[in-house]
């Protein structure tokens, strides 16, 4: 597709109804200066995103992923934001074991009266995805990395000699 | 009376009123012991306890719901069933469990790999004698002994619990603590030394040759899901059934994912594994990460609550970046 | 049939290299400490000492194979619906080497089932007629063979298409199909004649490692007549896991799912392997499942390799013995055991 | 699952950046299969944007409707159309045409060629808005109760309007005021400037009667001492968490309305004039509670003052205190204590110091002019350069820019008139109900001239000084524009489309509990099913959050609206290209 053609990313933007929606809302309506590349999923509540959908988004190809809710203790559901931080830094901390840059994916709160933090967060995350590249999919890694792995681990070698 | 004795006995004193007790019993070679539902008293002497008994018999608890089953564990399984106790998968009432010191049991992909350095398949393995800290073994006519601390499963080279940490039946002496336990098991030191690019380029290596028969799940005892897992249902679909490595990657994903904080490592997952692919790293990563954020430990205390469950309103070791 | 050939082992990536350039070849190579079947590459020797850990059932039938692609969309002024498929029956001209007999033996169980008159299978006779196997014998057993339970041997020659047997230096060959005969057209063979005693002798060696196989004629009727008890099959599948390393690692194992894969309104339809040990694989779509636990699942896996389809054709046992059902289930479920208890609780 | 999704296009919201008919062309081209009706209509959320869907769906063609033009956030409550048809949003004008800037920062001249950033950005949206919906549930029929009880937060003037105007509708209202009495800022006004013909005297504010109507209406309950905690759920859903003294409590409401008032500015601004340091220089406030005492004296000895020095715009319009805004009421209640200074104390001369005078209401400009000709204060033009004691007296130093002189007044007492600033707390009360508020802490409508009592928190609305400095008059206007509001919203049959809840697919529960654990409302319970533990949900208590669903690992519990799959369709609707 041409999107990824250009200099443009793929970025996927996971944010809360309440703060963050409202907040990216607040950005528009100010008018202020955003990159292009983030395209945003509307969820209810940073505790409805699984981090699987994280997981899933960055293993099938998207270079980055931002997520975004209501500032601690402002959650609309009062809770979901402290659930969501676990699971968030978990999957954070998950993400190089994989061969996934860790730095294609950050959380951030953002309410929705913060129409400048959110172009600054969605800037500042934007520079982060580009300086980093756009990601390598699994079918695009070389032969020479391959072949360089393939022993890292003898852990079961059942094949007689 | 030998731990393998005072458990027979113990086993059949309780065992009229259970519906069965299970264990392990001799497998299909002398390389392989399998697990045993006693039912009835005869069964009873089939009954093995050592370095074979390498499965996890709590996976099969959750499936005797409503009935009280006896469990035999090794100190790793009886994580398991404190860990199915504390999601309120199983019912403390309807669990008898015996067990005894372990003194750890073999990974048999380790001593296949011994074998095949000598010159053999195990395959053919016709007999195998462990004394504290060897094991050999016979195949096609020929001995080969190995040191124990060379084909245990990693885990045992790290064992915190030798003795169950909950038991009904615990006989015999207990077992002596392992000593001076490796840093790190070998995969993870491996994988941690490789740059990220090449990690994506291990999985990419290893995950292309899964077959997604789920065994890693179904062997998992806190894969409770099992029937009803999201890796093959419609409503919700996550995994396509393309067999690209991206989806089988991401299948281990999702079961690590769903582990996190809940995982014993039993190694079950890979040693389930019918094409000896290591998934186990990725769970001990997530338990290392686990460890470090929350001080946590799955399968030792049945009150816990697991740290994805709950949270803090101001946590101690997480850090959220400025912008 | 043709005289025996012979080559050298040195003289193997010659012959595979000259196959590799008109087809794609497909040869055992060692990965992670399994053994599976991949494109034949001259860096990676191939293994052929002992059985792959999973046979080479995907060359035939993929684990996972597009069908077609569609896309529903709308047309002219009226804006009719349409509905556009693409199917890809086409199929790569394939040569699988080194398999040893139990592995291609297979596709006889297969070949009945989607090359017969009542559902030819266009994908499956495509892919079937454009694959030739080059099978080598056993030189050695293991701890779970038991080819020769199920009419088979460490050196059938059924389902393949030449057969090589390992003796000292080398390899005898023999066209065992016309399809194959072609195949011995290379340089790289020279007569074999001189090792034909050899070879005969290895395949003998190996048979007679495999020692007397048990009676299970009766199986098809005394599976039969434990279907409905399920005790018998509960204490059978006790240890059970319901996984599905023995089907998708099983020569024989045919069943397949489909399933449409796509966003919006377009996607692929794909066909995969399935396994009746999941759940799944009989599930409705009322919720209800006609074998809803793991008994049922593994009375209908052993009922059908030995019981239901020899009865619909010929008597031939829906199993090759390879073993792989045992030695890669992760708690050791042995298929071997089951056949006997079944026979000797059929007899009382 | 929608199969016939009804996809409209609005061109004032995508317009001049983008051609709304191109814009359905190339839904039609991509999505077109399940797409039967592509439309692009000037304005979708105008009387006849909503009567041209609801046709469609009239028509029985649609069971679904794809609103693709402002944020869901707005409008929300426009575009339902009965429990037959889905409803969903794509946000094109605030994600895509207002924030859209070119690469280099420059914003795209409308008309030339549209970049390939901008089309693909808005391509994205629309097939996911559409691969989402395809993925949608059927609206379930069993509805949670609704609650239409007005929750207004706010016991002065502005609030007990709205309270006094939604309850004389027949609404259930329940009124919390923070402190320990009713009245607000108006309780402390002896009188107000002229409300009321001839506009000729300073009157009563009349808050003693209108607390009465409040304490004296049945449909109102008053709660005193009394502050928010949190709010939770969805309009008609909402639950109020209610602190008082130590005690909580969770009250179920339909709506809010905020009247959370405003607050004198304090110290920081008052004291260049010596506030705080001298007795004899007072806020306007207490020199109003003295004139309601009907006392006026010098704080130092207690005398009659003479010669009082009013000074306006303390605080206001002055940018070096971060205060640029006027006040507003300031012109017109100093004229009024001018006036009510002669009245109490005929032979006293007062002084006004002003910056402009602002009088733009009804008949407000004769007021300040009655002060000036008739009770013949002294207005004078310039700023107060200082204040300082002298021989017992206030020396009030400062410029007349009209006479272009220094001036120079010896002051008996000197007020200020301390310019309004927003309540203190509101900030963190509008984070609390995910509002808008300016830097100042003044809560932002949802539009100024469309939307102007309502906020883009759906089913929260605001009146009165809390949104900005606001007289009486302007308060009670927005009071009861509030309540009217509020009315409107109950009137319809809102919750006549799905509610966002969650739901249990019972044979994929395997009992585990986990879902219990997490979820903040105790909206779910474990249940018996044949024998087997399940959860259920209670649906009339469940917020909608979703954290059941990101929790259980089997996706056994499923929030509609936002399902797995809705989210996984729309993840690969971006990744797969």
């Amino acid at each position: 597709m041409p999107v990824l053609t250009g200099k443009e990313l793929r970025i996927v933007g996971f944010l809360c109804n309440w703060c963050s929606y409202g907040g990216a809302d607040t950005a528009g309506v100010g008018r202020f200066n955003q990159p292009t590349d983030l395209r945003i999923i509307r969820v209810p509540c940073s505790g409805r995103i699984d981090p699987l959908f994280i997981a899933k988004t960055l293993i099938n190809g998207a270079d980055g992923v931002l997520v975004s809710g209501c500032h601690p203790r402002d959650c609309h559901y009062a809770e979901g934001n402290f659930y969501a931080r676990r699971r968030l830094e978990v999957l954070k901390r998950f993400l190089p074991i994989l061969g996934i840059d860790p730095a294609r994916f950050d959380y951030t709160w953002v309410s929705a009266s913060e129409g400048q933090r959110w172009q600054k967060v969605v800037t500042v995350f934007t520079e982060q995805i580009h300086a980093l590249g756009p990601a390598t999919r699994h079918e695009n890694v070389s032969p020479e990395l391959l072949a360089k792995v393939a022993s890292a681990i003898q852990g079961g070698n059942r094949v007689a000699a | 009376m030998s731990r393998l004795d005072a458990l027979k006995t113990r086993i059949k004193e309780a065992l009229p009123g259970l519906e069965c007790v299970i264990g392990w019993q001799k497998g299909y070679d002398a390389l392989h012991n399998t697990p045993l539902f006693i039912r009835g008293e005869a069964d009873v002497d089939k009954l093995e306890w050592g370095a074979l008994n390498v499965h996890n018999p709590a996976v099969y608890l959750p499936s005797f719901a409503g009935k009280k089953v006896g469990v035999v564990v090794k100190g790793c399984d009886s994580r398991s069933v404190v860990e199915l106790l504390q999601e309120k998968l199983i019912d403390r009432d309807n669990v008898v469990i015996f067990s005894a010191g372990c003194d750890g049991v073999v990974d048999i992909a380790k001593v296949r790999a011994k074998l095949a350095a000598a010159g053999l398949n195990a395959g053919n393995a016709e007999k195998v004698a462990v004394d504290g800290k060897t094991v050999t073994v016979t195949a096609a006519g020929k001995a080969v002994s190995m040191p124990m601390a060379e084909v245990a499963a990693d885990k045992c080279l790290r064992c915190q619990f030798p003795n169950a940490v909950l038991a009904d039946a615990f006989v015999g002496d207990p077992a002596p603590q392992v000593q001076a336990a490796p840093a790190a098991d070998a995969d993870l030191a491996a994988l941690d030394a490789m740059s990220v690019p090449e990690r994506m380029a291990f999985w990419r290596y290893h995950m292309d040759r899964c077959i997604r028969c789920y065994a890693c799940r179904n062997a998992c005892p806190m894969c409770v899901c099992r029937d009803h897992c999201i890796a093959q249902s419609r409503e919700p679909h996550w995994l396509s059934q393309e067999d690209s490595v991206t989806e089988k990657l991401m299948f281990q994903v999702v079961h690590a994912m769903h582990l996190a904080g809940r995982c014993t490592e039993c190694g079950e997952c890979q040693r389930a594994c019918p094409m000896d692919i290591p998934v186990l790293a990725l769970k001990k990563h997530l338990n290392r990460t686990i460890h470090d954020l929350f001080d946590y430990q799955a399968g030792v205390d049945v009150a816990a609550i697991p740290p994805l469950l709950q949270f803090k309103l101001e946590e101690d070791n997480i850090k959220e970046r400025s912008w | 049939m043709a005289a025996v050939k012979y080559i050298p082992r040195e003289k193997l990536p010659e012959w595979l290299k000259a196959l590799a350039a008109q087809s794609r070849v497909l040869v055992p190579v060692e990965e992670g400490g399994s053994v599976v079947f991949r494109q034949y590459d001259p860096a990676r020797a191939p293994v052929f000492g002992s059985d792959a850990t999973a046979p080479p059932k995907g060359a035939v039938f993929p684990a996972c194979q597009e069908l077609f692609s569609y896309a529903y969309g709308k047309e002219g002024e009226d804006n009719a619906p349409t509905l556009k498929l693409d199917p890809k029956t086409e199929a790569q001209p394939t040569v699988v080497f080194g398999s040893k007999p139990c592995g291609a033996r297979g596709f006889l169980i297969f070949d009945r089932v989607y090359m017969g008159k009542k559902f030819p299978d266009p994908y499956y006779i495509a892919a079937r007629e454009a694959t030739v196997f080059v099978t080598m014998a056993c030189a050695t057993v293991e701890n779970t063979c038991f080819c020769h339970w199920v009419g088979s041997g460490p050196a059938d020659a059924a389902g393949s298409d030449v057969l090589l047997t390992p003796v000292e230096g080398g390899y005898t060959v023999e066209a065992v199909s016309e399809k194959g005969a072609k195949f011995l057209d290379n340089p790289a063979l020279t007569d074999g004649a001189a090792k034909a005693a050899e070879a005969e002798a290895v395949k003998k060696a190996s048979r007679d490692a495999l020692g007397e196989a048990p009676d299970i004629a009766s199986s098809p009727a005394a599976l039969l007549s434990l279907f409905d008890d399920m005790e018998f099959w509960r204490d059978q599948s006790d240890k059970c896991v319901s996984c599905g390393a023995c089907t998708y690692l099983c020569p024989t194992c045919y069943c397949f799912s489909i399933t449409d894969e796509g966003t919006g309104t377009a996607g692929r339809r794909m066909r995969s392997w399935d396994a009746c040990m999941h759940f799944q694989f009989t599930l409705e779509a009322s919720g209800h499942n006609p074998r809803p636990t793991k008994a049922h699942r593994l009375k209908n896996r052993v009922g059908h390799k030995f019981s239901y389809y020899p009865t619909l054709h010929d008597g031939l046992i829906a199993c090759c013995g390879c073993g792989r059902c045992v030695k890669s289930c992760p708690v050791s479920v042995d298929i071997r055991e089951i056949v006997q208890n079944a026979v000797a609780k059929a007899k009382g | 699952m929608a199969e016939k999704i009804g996809v409209y296009i609005d061109e004032s919201s995508v317009a001049p950046l983008l051609n709304a008919e191109e814009l359905a062309a190339y839904v039609k081209e991509k999505c077109g299969g399940a797409c039967p009706i592509v439309k692009a209509h000037k304005r979708l959320s105008s009387p006849d944007g909503v009567a041209m869907i609801k046709a469609d769906v009239d028509a029985g063609e649609l069971d679904a409707v794809l609103i693709c033009g402002t944020s869901p956030r707005v409008d929300w409550d426009v575009f339902t159309f009965g429990d037959k048809v889905l409803v969903d949003r794509v946000n094109l004008r605030e994600f895509v045409t207002l924030s859209y800037k070119n690469p280099d920062g420059s914003s795209v001249a409308a008309g030339g060629p549209i970049p390939a950033e901008l089309r693909s950005m808005v391509q994205d949206y629309l097939r996911m808005g559409v691969v989402k919906m395809q993925k949608m549930n059927r609206p379930n029929p069993e509805l949670p109760e609704t609650n239409r009880t007005i929750l207004v937060l706010g016991g002065g003037f502005t609030g007990m309007n709205a309270a006094l105007a939604a309850a004389g509708a027949g609404a259930e209202v329940i009124l919390v005021e923070k402190s320990d009495k009713l009245g607000g800022r108006a309780a402390g006004l002896y009188k107000t400037f002229p409300m009321n013909y001839p506009y000729l005297e300073a009157t009563d504010t009349g808050i003693d009667r209108l607390i009465g109507l409040v304490t004296g209406n049945s449909r109102i309950k008053v709660r005193l001492n009394t502050t928010l905690k949190l709010l939770a759920g969805a309009p008609a859903m909402y639950e109020a968490t209610l602190a008082s003294g130590g005690n909580e409590e969770k009250v179920p409401v339909g709506s809010v309305v905020l009247a959370a008032g405003w607050t004198p500015m304090e110290t920081e601004a008052l004291a260049p004039f010596g506030y705080g340091k001298f007795k004899n220089v007072v806020t306007s406030a207490e020199f109003e509670a003295m004139v309601k005492a009907g006392d006026i004296k010098r704080p130092s000895d207690g005398k009659e003052p003479k010669t009082v020095v009013f000074i306006q715009c303390v605080g206001s319009r002055d940018k070096s205190l971060d205060r640029p805004y006027c006040s507003g009421f300031c012109c017109m209640y100093t004229a009024k204590q001018a006036i009510l200074t002669k009245d109490h104390i005929p032979d006293s001369q007062s002084y006004v110091f002003y910056m402009d005078i602002r009088s733009p209401g009804k008949m407000y400009d004769e007021f300040t002019r009655r002060a000036m000709e008739e009770y013949g204060a002294r207005y004078i033009r310039g700023r107060v350069a200082m204040v300082y004691p002298k021989d017992g007296k206030m020396i009030v130093r400062g410029a007349d820019t009209l006479a272009g002189t220094q001036v120079e007044v010896e002051a008996d007492l000197v007020v200020l008139a301390a310019g309004a600033e927003a309540a203190k707390g509101a900030p963190q009360l509008a984070e609390k109900l995910r509002i808008s508020y300016d830097k100042y802490g003044f809560f932002m409508e949802s539009h100024p001239k469309l939307k102007p009592v309502e906020t883009n928190t759906a089913g929260v609305y605001l009146a009165g000084s809390c949104q900005g400095p606001k007289d009486i008059p302007q308060s009670v206007g927005q009071g009861s524009a509030a309540a009217a509001k509020v009315l409107a919203l109950f009137s319809k049959d809102m919750l006549e489309s799905d509610p966002q809840i969650s739901r249990v697919d019972i044979k994929r529960c395997v009992g585990c509990g986990k879902c219990i654990m997490t979820c903040p409302f105790k909206a779910i319970k474990e249940v018996e099913f044949r024998g087997q533990k399940k959860a259920e949900v209670i649906e009339t208590v469940c917020q909608g959050c979703g954290i059941c669903t990101s929790t259980c690992p089997q996706g056994a519990i499923q929030l509609s609206h936002f399902t797995d799959n809705q989210i996984l369709a729309e993840v690969n609707a971006l990744c797969q290209s």
